[in-house]
């Protein structure tokens, strides 16, 4: 069982050569090519012995090892280069053992370093008040449930009509702007006094948002449960060109 | 083992925790360390944090132990947190409001309150794992019936749904922060 | 802003942060703090916590400085954590490291260097985000150029590439040969 336990340790054949380089105590630069392939085969035999799934890469390289074995007993002519690949097969074996070589040595390296969830640990929940924001405006969620309140009174299921509206946001934007530069303060309720679909709701209610967003009004109410109340900003001459500014992020308001 | 051994590895399980630790789960992982000693312990190590003006305090909270940061640091923090570039956009807001109290809600649904497309909207919201697919809408095409997830509750700090705000609070609005916008610079200073 | 306030705020940021902080986002934060004074702040933070032996320890990683728990207590919080900790396993080692060293390579080039398929450890190096696909090779297929994450940074506690370990040159080593030329018969009889 033990030589099982060692064979399954290796992750290929140039790791299992490279075993059997060391234990020879040979040079990579200089293989005995006959004796390595011939332990090379041996273990092969003893994974097979003990049924273990001999990897199609161990045999491809016991026959490279075969071939390059039987091209160091033929006398080489200094013309005549190898058929497959025009270099010395041998050559080419201890190139990628030294590579391959390199990479395990820093590899055992990096295994050596502080390694985090093994050696070192980093905070592992991020806490609700590392959680990304981007919409920590409570405000907004305020402003929805007057929206829902408005949105329940309407009759239910209005989803095909609210297709047809064609009303956007920005134009909502707009005469919701007129209507203060005239009136002044403004009942919140009194925005959806003439509206007749769920999709003009939301894009008043959008429209709306989207002014307090850009500070063009102001939304207050003067006592707890008191009425809601609208009123323009101070400064709301500047509003347009504010929202001339916001133009690339309406174009998906539109109906 | 030595005191200052200890109130190192508690300082290193407090700071892994996911969530307030108590005495008794303390005393399961230092075996053999008195109830007493990890009591004193703790109390030494907050005394220490505390005394020493640091970032990152000890509190005693929810019958257990927890790293805070340092409340005098809070809007240094906010403005960390919310000077990030990965933001959400308006549309990925508007939307995530509309499930929220709408839900559970179909893509079309949304889509027609939104008046666009929300395709990739919804999916960055299931990204971040802010709303998930809760059913299927008994219509033609069944389509996903979308509702929010803890998370969502987590990031707008509510303990459930219910709690999501009612127009009572609407007194409290003033001027919303606008994202990314810096904070005013007179609480900050007074850290 | 006093030192001690700015080494305090910085501490807060750190652990409230998800990742390595850089000195650059720091900047933005504490707007005014120059660079140097803020390095200095992180220096002596990091060499208060290394001194007094505490559970918690700065360390300056993947470009920026983090919250670390000190090595000692690893035992510890493994315990306290439960559960095994994901072992990285010798194939998924060495393909990280020829990936690392290498980047960007494709699957077939890391195949030629570890000489087996490394289909599944390709799988779990990008599920475990320790790898991503930078771009596409212009050869026919073109297949996936495969890079390092900032995540293989962290987890081997490496500031920038430049800090992994130095790859032994292979010029340093006498090859029998260069590619194409013959094989010195004295060397190849001795088999």
């Amino acid at each position: 069982m033990t030589t099982r336990v060692q064979l399954e340790i290796f992750e290929g054949p140039l790791d299992l050569l490279l075993h059997l380089i060391k234990r020879n105590e040979v040079s990579i630069t200089d293989i005995p090519i006959a004796t390595i392939t011939e332990q090379y085969l041996a273990t092969l035999e003893v994974m097979q012995t003990f049924n273990l799934d001999v990897a199609g890469e161990f045999l491809v390289m016991a026959a490279t090892l075969i071939h390059i074995k039987s091209r160091m007993l033929l006398p080489m002519a200094d013309d005549e280069e190898d058929e497959e690949e025009g270099t010395d097969p041998r050559q080419e074996l201890v190139r990628r053992l030294l590579e391959y070589q390199r990479y395990k040595d820093v590899a055992d390296q990096l295994e050596r370093r502080e390694l985090l969830t093994r050696d070192v640990f980093v905070r592992s929940a991020a806490p609700a008040e590392a959680i990304p924001p981007g919409f920590r405006e409570v405000s907004v969620f305020e402003l929805l449930t007057a929206l829902k309140r408005v949105l329940d009174r309407l009759p239910k299921d209005v989803v095909h009509e609210v297709m047809l509206e064609k009303i956007t946001v920005r134009e909502k934007m707009t005469l919701l702007l007129d209507h203060l530069r005239t009136q002044g303060k403004i009942l919140f309720e009194s925005l959806f006094a003439e509206v007749t679909t769920r999709m003009e709701v939301i894009v008043t209610f959008l429209a709306m948002l989207e002014l307090v967003k850009v500070r063009a009004i102001r939304i207050f109410q003067e006592e707890a449960s008191g009425p809601i109340q609208i009123e323009a900003a101070a400064g709301i001459e500047n509003a347009p060109a504010v929202l001339a500014m916001q133009d690339p992020e309406d174009d998906h308001h539109g109906t | 083992m030595e005191r200052e051994a200890i109130k190192s590895i508690i300082e290193s399980l407090l700071f892994v925790a996911d969530g307030p630790l108590t005495i008794q789960r303390l005393g399961e992982v230092l075996e053999g360390v008195e109830k007493e000693d990890l009591r004193s312990t703790l109390d030494e190590l907050q005394a220490e944090l505390e005394n020493s003006g640091r970032g990152v305090r000890l509190v005693e909270v929810a019958g257990g132990y927890q790293l805070r940061t340092a409340k005098v640091n809070a809007d240094w923090i906010k403005k960390f947190l919310g000077g990030r570039p990965a933001r959400m956009g308006r549309a990925t807001l508007e939307t995530l409001a509309i499930i929220a109290y709408r839900q559970p809600i179909t893509r079309a649904e949304i889509e027609a309150i939104r008046g666009v497309d929300v395709d990739g909207v919804i999916n960055t919201l299931l990204d971040r794992s802010l709303i998930r697919a809760v059913a299927r809408k008994d219509v033609p095409g069944r389509p996903f019936l979308y509702g929010t997830t803890p998370q969502f509750l987590q990031l707008f700090n509510l303990k459930d749904l219910t709690h999501l705000p009612t127009l009572k609070e609407m007194e409290e609005i003033t001027l919303p922060e606008i994202p990314g916008e810096e904070l005013p610079l007179e609480s900050a200073e007074e850290c």
